[in-house]
């Protein structure tokens, strides 16, 4: 037996999974270095992933023009004070997009601070979406209404939910899976490794989705792991494990599909590790420029996973002129709905404080509540 | 083990009872955590729950307790109720930011809309000659973190009851249970509920020259103490208040405006723990019926002691009686006695 | 930035030239966490560091904060002086139980063979108009913990000399940064230095009405609130702990004796908190020379509200001073106002 | 390019490597199923890990002979209560004396609660080894002088704080490492993946020694992890990894010398699983009857390792019947002076409680110490 048989069927594909080449162009050469063993490479990975069905990858392409445009104002709402923060996902889009187009409607998605362009794109109110970051409360959404768990911020505590959550559905028999989002920063906290534990031993019907967008903050890939590829952390568990270009929506949705058709028939967790990257800093707060450099950007920014899309589309024509604009046009009208609502100053009632931290509350909140109303009601000095 | 019948049980089988009926009545109660399945805990509380309820329902996870935790939370989102258990004080802090943010929060996160009834089991205190990290009073950590409720019994039937309480409680408790009392036994009726539930501290005996306020392991000490200050003359009366979260101010300042004097009781290190909240809120609200400060006794600031020292750490009765010594007691009337019997009247 | 003239410089500013004062004379000095190194920090604390000392004394770990002190706490049982920094209040927790278990007790489990000289930096506290999780105030947990001890500036003085002792210290300090005042300005000379160390609570102004003791975040609403209530004609000392551990009761409890009130400011949620210990303290040492019961101004036992309703959660000058209007002032001579003369005299 | 050779030089051998079988003899054949590739497999093995010197191996059978002994006779010394409790390592001998036998002086050791029998190997005094099983403190020796931290017991937490004392000897320019000792159940902690994960990324000069000895008190190794071993843990941080059969010492030293080459030489850190098991109940308070039987322990007493060593040296040549002997009377003597030693009992003092809280105590602390004061001169009621 030769020493890597033991981990087959967890090994990731040598270089990430691929349908969409840079120039949009079908199969295209992946990237540089091992061009010449990529076609038994494609036909492996072909093998394994079945490209999505073509409305979907035009559905998908128009809520990716959505989706942009919504990340787009939300950083502009930032600009005009409507929103305390916001942490854009610009160049993230084939990966906020497939994430849960992969998933259904009853399937839980645990996503980050990161993702607000996905959940705007599995249909949430974008307002309820920004709800956190404007400021008037924590999470603005009914996360059981809608199957997703609050954004979280604590970094990967949001995955062992997630299993727990998987246990939870497949306890109470249905089929549906869970997907926690988490960063490449994310995955160093001890809560990702728990995680993937519990889900390799309980074979609970989640995956992790792991956004590698090659920097926490303004600390590099590089200093977050030594790793062949965050992919490869999946062995050490015995989760099946797979690395994708993840500015190739069609690659992508097509690997995402399999990890969830694989949690979702009992085979187990499933880690996806996604190559993109953050085209904005951090957040607005933040400035890139004291970490990296502009040619980096630029880049990154020549394999737009919109652009590449868009012409893959074209090319294969199932996208016309007329399509692209129409999905402009349906982004625009959105966009202008939600600077339109976010305009509006939202109500805010300080004695819904002591409302929610406990079903009902304590003596001692009674008590705290009743010196608010007074505080408040007191004549102005 | 019948439960309905009345039988002489210890606080470790009293638990072990509330278990195994909350399980049989809820479909969704679930117990996990380290060594609980077949073993039955390092303390035998979970004993033969796999055994009846099988593998789903009581179960060993791999061992990492914010795993434990963080598993609990996505199946108390998902409609279940996890009781899951920390085998000792001092390793739930690895757990501690999905205690603090999670746990505590997501009630209040998502405005009441995402609920987490699940209770996390914590053997603490000392008193059993345990090493490092295996005695830790850890009960100030929790109570000082809004979103967590905080129960700790000191008799066999409170813990039968305030465990079935907290099971049944919409929101997350921590339960802490006094390890040196698993062993204590009393005969009690599972079936006939006699304990009051959360937010009702209760007199275990009555008196009228002090009051000595207690909590799980502090609460025989006090029992004991205010026996021997009998013996002497001296009636005290003692408060177990059972649940730290939320707080019975009514009981407490009803029998220190009685007594006019306090003294507060707890293992934990004092400085900023719960002993020092009681204090504080009993001459904030008592202020002139007080003859006296409300003095505390507590363990030292220091390190949990290594097993032949825990006796000098330790609160115990000679400690309480000094204290109890020091709440100036004097046959002259004065003003503040006056102003007492005032306050009384 | 030149650290010897007399400059005007943010808390900020100050704190980032204790650290480089210390770099520059201790090379067994190091700084590390998440975002430290080129960043230098999202506060820009430790900007320049990496500049200035290189890779391999200031420099970026894996994110998790757990392996930031436990890294910390082998590189210091190697010799070296680690000053951490954890991103936020909140992301701390994940490190609990290497600061619980390790940080506080390796000196004491070892007998005093194995020291650890080490400083965790921890922004804390809001008023900034920051989302959930990077706003609480977790002074508390520390200060329960024995074997840390616990500081925090107020002023920009104190936020340079109390970081070069905290640094200078044969033991680990949490070192608690006042988010809201690292933009505070004032200008003062680091090569002079009139700042007291630890254990040393100073009078920021005095008065002798009442006393309000606070630290950090609530040192200025302090002073501010005792500016207006001079405008009321009423007196207010305010005293600055500096060090939450050690504990400066001779400092406390000598002020309260004179003014005969106290009021504690805290802004962290009420319940087992630091202010909790103080008020029991006062009470415990000057209980004859109190007219009043020493009364709390806290923040409520919630979770730190979101950005648009902090200003409702925290103390602020009015509540200050309502909670001053209720420590009972009267003309009527009263026994207790007698005591406190005679205490006072 | 292969999904196997990106892992290549990270991968374990596909099964534990073996210098000694069951029976003593050497090279013998490996465990069951894969009988049939062992040639080339012991080929592949032989090549890497070079067996170590007769005469070291001869020491080390001497120092399993008294560690065994020991372990008996602290195991009986909780029957007289003259400890509070102790964690048997009965078994796990090939591990604990190989484990120390890799080291230098100079290299620090970070052990747990299982590893008294490592540590007396070392040459600590016995008597301090005790001391926190004893319970008059929680360490008895002094650390630094000896380079063996505390005992850990918050599992995995040890792990990190070797990642920093290695980090410090780097820094100091020192070419000593630091070894960690962990179970198989402290390998699922939070910390342990931060502490891989730091230690790869800083190429910290440490190794990781996980003795899998298949159980976590009663929780069996399946229900731990769904890996296909331990060792395979080290692939997603991108360090070397290896899994040997911890019941053969000649192994067991031969991988973790090529660790500590490896680790010293600025290979970075090294993890090694060693497939062992504990005979003894987790400790002298636990009752292994209520989770394993009979069949499976006597298996493994058929492994034990140092039978298997003493074979192997016979049938070699290093060792006769008088060399056993000799081992035996010396283990004798030394478990004599261990008992006659822990029979006195020891000194404690209640005021050490507030010695070493801080470098100088706190007026707080002063005070408390005045009040124990008081409570000790106080005459007995
Ligand atoms: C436990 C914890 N530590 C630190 C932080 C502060 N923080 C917020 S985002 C971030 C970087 C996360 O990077 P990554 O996981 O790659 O996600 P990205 O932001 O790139 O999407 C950090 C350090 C946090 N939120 N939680
Ligand atoms: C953080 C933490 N959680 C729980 C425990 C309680 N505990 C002590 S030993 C043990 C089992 C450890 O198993 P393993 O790591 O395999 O080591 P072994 O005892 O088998 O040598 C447990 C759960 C602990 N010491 N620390
Ligand atoms: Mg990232
Ligand atoms: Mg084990």
């Amino acid at each position: 037996m030769s020493r890597h048989q033991v981990a087959d069927g967890l090994l990731p594909e040598p270089v990430p999974v691929r349908f969409v080449a840079e120039d949009g162009s079908a199969a295209g050469p992946p990237t540089g270095d091992q061009a010449g063993d990529q076609g038994g490479h494609r036909a492996e990975h072909r093998a394994g992933y079945r490209a999505p069905a073509d409305d979907l990858l035009v559905d998908a392409y128009r809520r990716m023009v959505l989706g942009r445009r919504f990340d787009r104002q939300a950083t502009a709402l930032t600009k005009q004070g409507r929103l305390a923060v916001y942490p854009s996902s610009r160049g993230q889009e084939a990966c906020q997009i497939a994430g849960v187009l992969a998933l259904r409607a009853d399937d839980w998605l645990f996503p980050t601070y990161r993702d607000c362009v996905a959940l705007v794109a599995r249909g949430l109110d974008p307002v309820e979406v920004l709800t956190l970051l404007r400021g008037d409360w924590h999470c603005g959404y009914d996360p059981a209404a809608v199957r997703v768990a609050p954004q979280c911020t604590p970094l990967a505590t949001q995955t062992i939910h997630a299993v727990g959550m998987a246990e939870a559905l497949r306890r109470r028999g249905e089929d549906a899976v869970a997907m926690a989002f988490i960063g490449d920063g994310g995955t160093s906290e001890g809560d990702f490794h728990e995680a993937l534990n519990y889900a390799a031993v309980l074979r609970s019907p989640v995956v992790f989705f792991v956004q590698n967008n090659k920097y926490a903050i303004s600390v590099p890939l590089a200093r977050q792991s030594a790793a062949p590829a965050l992919a490869y952390k999946g062995v050490g568990y015995g989760v099946r494990s797979e690395q994708v270009d993840g500015n190739d929506l069609v690659a992508v949705l097509s690997v995402l599909t399999e990890a969830v058709r694989h949690a979702r028939e009992g085979g187990g967790p499933f880690l996806v590790e996604a190559h993109t990257y953050r085209i904005e800093s951090h957040t607005n707060a933040d400035d890139a420029t004291r970490y990296r450099d502009a040619e980096e950007v630029a880049r990154w920014e020549a394999a737009d996973p919109l652009a590449r899309l868009e012409t893959y589309l074209r090319g294969r024509g199932l996208l016309d002129a007329a399509g692209v604009e129409a999905a402009h046009e349906a982004a625009e009208e959105y966009a202008a709905r939600v600077r339109d609502r976010m305009n509006a100053e939202p109500e805010t009632d300080p004695f819904e404080l002591f409302d929610h931290v406990f079903a009902a509350p304590t003596p001692q909140l009674r008590e705290q509540r009743a010196l608010l109303a007074a505080e408040l009601s007191a004549p102005e000095e | 083990m019948r439960t309905s019948a009345s039988t002489s049980m210890s606080m470790g089988q009293a638990l072990n009872a509330a278990l195994r009926d909350a399980m049989r009545e809820d479909e969704r109660v679930l117990v996990f955590g380290e060594d609980v399945g077949p073993l039955g805990g390092v303390f035998r509380v979970t004993d033969g729950l796999t055994r009846e309820f099988g593998e789903e329902r009581c179960f060993d996870t791999p061992l990492a307790e914010s795993g434990i935790v963080g598993l609990a939370v996505g199946m108390a989102m998902g409609g279940f109720r996890p009781v899951v258990e920390m085998q000792f004080d001092a390793f739930a802090y690895p757990a501690f930011e999905q205690i603090v943010s999670h746990v505590a929060k997501t009630r209040n996160r998502t405005r009441g809309l995402l609920s987490l009834p699940m209770v996390i089991r914590i053997p603490f205190a000392g008193g059993i000659g345990g090493v490092e990290h295996h005695c830790d009073s850890s009960e100030a950590y929790y109570a000082h973190t809004p979103g967590l409720k905080v129960v700790t019994p000191a008799t066999v039937e409170d813990a039968y009851w305030l465990l079935r309480d907290a099971i049944a409680d919409p929101d997350p408790v921590i339960f802490m249970e006094p390890k040196r009392l698993y062993w204590s036994k009393s005969s009690f009726t599972p079936g006939e509920r006699r304990a009051p539930g959360f937010g009702r501290a209760v007199v275990r005996r009555a008196g009228s020259d002090a009051t000595l306020v207690a909590y799980g392991p502090g609460v025989p000490v006090a029992l004991q103490a205010a026996e021997a200050a009998a013996a002497e003359g001296r009636s005290l009366e003692v408060v177990d208040l059972r649940t730290i979260v939320p707080f019975d101010d009514e009981s407490v300042m009803a029998s220190v405006r009685r007594t006019g004097r306090c003294v507060v009781i707890q293992e934990a290190q004092g400085f900023a723990g719960v002993g020092a909240e009681i204090a504080a809120r009993v001459q904030e609200r008592c202020f002139h019926s007080l003859a006296a400060p409300v003095l505390r006794v507590t363990g030292f600031d220091i390190p949990y002691p290594p097993p032949k020292l825990e006796h000098s750490h330790l609160p115990d009765v000679d400690r309480v009686l000094d204290t109890v010594d020091r709440l100036q007691f004097d046959d002259r009337p004065d003003v503040l006695h006056l102003r007492r019997e005032e306050a009384a009247s």
